[in-house]
């Protein structure tokens, strides 16, 4: 967008702020491709965590206590929460919710593959909670000092909540372990399922992700996806032994060495699958959240008309 | 202490069933914003219920259903998940499906209104337990109706087919109104936010409930009893 | 709609066949208001078929045995066949099946009042076939002898589905009266809510039903209101016995000096309001109806113009 | 013994699932005729799946759930019943809500034309009570093929909303085509009639299906279940 004019001292400005590790805020000077890259991210991880709603929220309505529901209404809320401030930083940026969820909805952006994967039992809430909010909490810490202002802040905020999940969600997986038979194998059975997914959840291997590169450059990414990795499975298999869960990973094993476990690859080929659309809800996800923003129209409508007429009756 | 469990499990019983029905907006409301405040409004009935199921526990320990022998499940969730729908005792207005928006903010408009009247008189009822739970419910109460009334008078200002549609849906609820009692202030109330946004009460001959329950109650019970009941020996 | 021109011969002729006890035909000569009254109560009849399929229909997806399940949802077909029968003898005096739709869910027509009231447990499939359908028989046994021929053939081939499905329902009860505690006890339960509303099935009483006379001096009803409640009452009471069920009316006694039972009276009040449209499940009926019918109009429309287009094809 | 109860499990639970999503059209299907006619697919699959749970019960009495003791529950219904979602063997496909009436149509195309060219296969199979499934089995699913047959065309050919509609809703169903397995004969005939109506192929990605089931088969079995597990020692 920016004319063909160079901006030397401003482009130096900008790069010296963000070598220093200081904050890029919304009326700085910041390159176009900086700025493509910072609504892109943040737009995907806005989607993330309103597609993220659905799969847990298909379980409120059954929740087995009431304590737990409430705590499940509650998580879900704050993950609409979340979706509100990053959808706040990128309207910094000038790019309005609506817009994003027009994209969206269109299948122009993306958001977490997780999400694609089913819910199928009331565990599964626990694992989302403690794998999946856990790995996301290994990608998005280190986000807390991204270069972008809002992004940063929103971040710290959200950061927090997410821990509060995902110990809530293991803290159900504990309880649970401690219940019946059935409970436990509905434990095993979800974690089997959600481990691959969530390994997934880093990204591509280091050296099939072309984007990495820049965006740790400008600061908007600190890691790579491979150090995040290792990291949440460094950060979750005593969890798990904790848990007394078996994570499906037979060449999972600590090397002393390293002083990091080994691990296997997730499949790729069904990670590109389920993010080129072909995952078991990617349909059913975007027809959800359509068909919310669809039905929901004539009410955004009269709020815009009424807020409209309002400001007719009411002199400046 | 029979006739206050009894009372209690009906103030519990339509908080639940209410708080059920606005919980499935989860994911769906019009804007992020509606979602939240819908959310927070089904956790506010949420916890109202909670506190009158344990104190209806507690005050008549023969409602609460029988389960196996060693079952950890607390009194209000064997309440909530083990009886079945002859056994609940809220009104039917809380029961009805969703609908669309208008209808939702027409019944949380209703019978929030209604509740926060009698709340305030239950403020002096000689149960300590539920004075608390009332005074406790004031502001919540408070909140639900003047969100419900401020997308009240939005939708009735706001266009066309907004209006049309809330008509259509005040109609409905107003059907069902009766179930809540004569109650003066609440009426006024009513009145009140009818007359701002230019809306007419609508002339619905009242619906009869004779019966006790519409025939969706046993199947949102259905939805929400599934987990706990395949589970009665279950800890969560 | 006939001139003023008299037709002194066609209506002694039409006098004659009804005196008779012959069909009247559709292409027979008659007088208007007959044609009325019997494009109303067959219509009348037909709707009441189709909305009954609601109460029991709302339980297919429920039923507690796959046996159980199958008997249902046949006898759910069957009552949408009643009405397809039911609405061809209307279409045979011109008026069609898409208008007595439209007029139904316009709220310009009745159909049986019974329907206003919730199924509320699967006893209530039982019930319903036990008194609503066994009531329905007494109602209806009298018509396959009604003058209009269509609409007395109809009822031949209804009366004869309709026993099969009390006999069915019947048996449902009792089996479940064989079952446990809380099988018996929703039994009682449903039968003490349908059995004033069944009793209301054959209208309010003689007094004040104005149409009776003419209807009957037609030869399109053939007992009163009240005589048709007798035959049920002391026809239900032995088989409430045998069930070993309650039936809610402290006044019913044997009368040994009419050889019939004496029995209370339902209240009329809550007829009339039901009638009115202030039945429990009034506008969930139509409402169910009219989303059906609207939502299948695409339907209808594709079918209309695929067979038009074919018609245009094949060159008569 | 094994090997057969789960293939008559599978097959099964195909009809059963697909028979409860059929029969939630009844009252509510685009005319009378309509209604009638998925009434009895529905009834037909309904019939199959009583056979069949009731042979793999027969085969391999460990498969059926237990339960208290003296229940009189045979079972077919134990098996359709008494099992959690993860113990069904359906594709998927049979699972998904129906949609609307294109959608409905294009599933009960897909799926009966092929069961129709399996069932032809099991004509020849050892078993002699899934050889006599499968007899009586050809006559229905040719019936429900031909009536959904006809129903694509006439909405192919009808309107430009029917089909736009068709189109989307064929897409949906073809997604889920691979579950049903490579079958020759079956394409064809699908070949055949997508031809006749003028229809393309979607060029559609299989989806994928691991996990085992979709969100929607709880959802649908808590209905299903319900008032047996309410009752288990319930005599129907």
């Amino acid at each position: 967008m920016s004319s063909a004019v160079a901006e030397p001292e401003l482009a130096a400005q900008f790069e010296a702020t963000v070598r220093r590790k200081d904050r890029i805020e919304p009326r700085d000077w910041m390159p176009d491709a900086y700025r493509k890259t910072v609504v892109r991210q943040v737009a995907q991880h806005a989607h993330s965590e309103i597609i993220g709603m659905q799969p847990e929220g298909a379980w409120i309505g059954r929740a087995p206590s009431l304590r737990r529901k409430a705590t499940l209404l509650a998580k879900v809320q704050d993950e609409a929460g979340h979706g509100l401030y990053l959808y706040s930083a990128t309207e910094t940026l000038g790019v309005s919710r609506q817009h994003l969820t027009e994209m969206l909805i269109a299948g122009k952006q993306k958001y977490s593959s997780i999400f694609n994967y089913p819910a199928l039992s009331y565990a599964d809430v626990g694992t989302i909670g403690w794998l999946v909010d856990g790995a996301a909490i290994c990608n998005q810490v280190p986000l807390c000092r991204t270069s972008y202002g809002p992004y940063g802040r929103a971040m710290i905020r959200i950061c927090k909540e997410e821990s509060f999940h995902q110990r809530q969600g293991y803290e159900l997986l504990m309880t649970m372990m401690r219940g019946t038979d059935e409970q436990r194998a509905m434990v095993q059975e979800s974690v089997d399922r959600f481990w691959w997914p969530a390994l997934m959840m880093f990204g591509p291997p280091d050296d099939a992700s072309p984007n990495t590169e820049q965006s740790m450059a400008w600061g908007i990414k600190t890691h790579t996806n491979d150090e995040l990795r290792q990291r949440f499975v460094d950060m979750t298999v005593p969890q798990a032994e904790a848990l007394g869960v078996t994570l499906p990973d037979p060449d999972l094993v600590w090397n002393e060495e390293r002083g990091a476990h080994d691990f296997g690859q997730p499949d790729w080929d069904e990670f590109w699958d389920v993010v080129k659309g072909s995952g078991p809800c990617n349909a059913q996800r975007i027809a959800h959240r359509k068909r919310a923003w669809d039905e929901g129209a004539w009410v955004r409508e009269a709020a815009v008309a009424f807020a409209n007429a309002n400001d007719e009756e009411v002199p400046a | 202490a029979q006739e206050l469990a009894a009372y209690c499990l009906q103030l519990g019983d339509d908080a639940l069933i209410l708080s059920q029905r606005l919980s499935e907006w989860c994911s769906r409301a019009p804007d992020l914003e509606e979602d939240i405040a819908l959310a927070n409004i089904a956790l506010d009935l949420l916890g109202q219920a909670r506190l009158l199921l344990a104190r209806a526990a507690a005050a008549d320990p023969s409602l609460v259903p029988a389960l196996p022998e060693g079952s950890p499940v607390p009194p209000e969730d064997a309440l909530a998940f083990f009886r079945s729908d002859r056994e609940f005792r809220n009104v039917c207005l809380v029961e009805l499906p969703n609908g669309d928006f208008a209808e939702t903010i027409c019944r949380v408009l209703v019978f929030s209104t209604y509740r926060l009247a009698l709340f305030q008189r239950l403020t002096a009822h000689p149960d300590a337990v539920l004075r608390a739970v009332a005074v406790k419910g004031l502001k919540e109460l408070a909140y639900h109706r003047d969100f419900a009334g401020r997308w009240f008078l939005t939708l009735a200002r706001g266009t066309e087919e907004s209006r049309r549609r809330l008509e259509a849906a005040l109609a409905q609820v107003w059907a069902y109104r009766h179930e809540l009692g004569d109650d003066q202030d609440a009426e006024v109330v009513l009145e009140q936010v009818l007359a701002t946004s230019g809306v007419a009460a609508p002339g619905v001959r009242p619906v009869s409930t004779v019966g006790g329950h519409t025939e969706h109650l046993s199947r949102l019970l259905a939805e929400m009893q599934v987990v706990a009941r395949a589970h009665p020996m279950g800890l969560w």
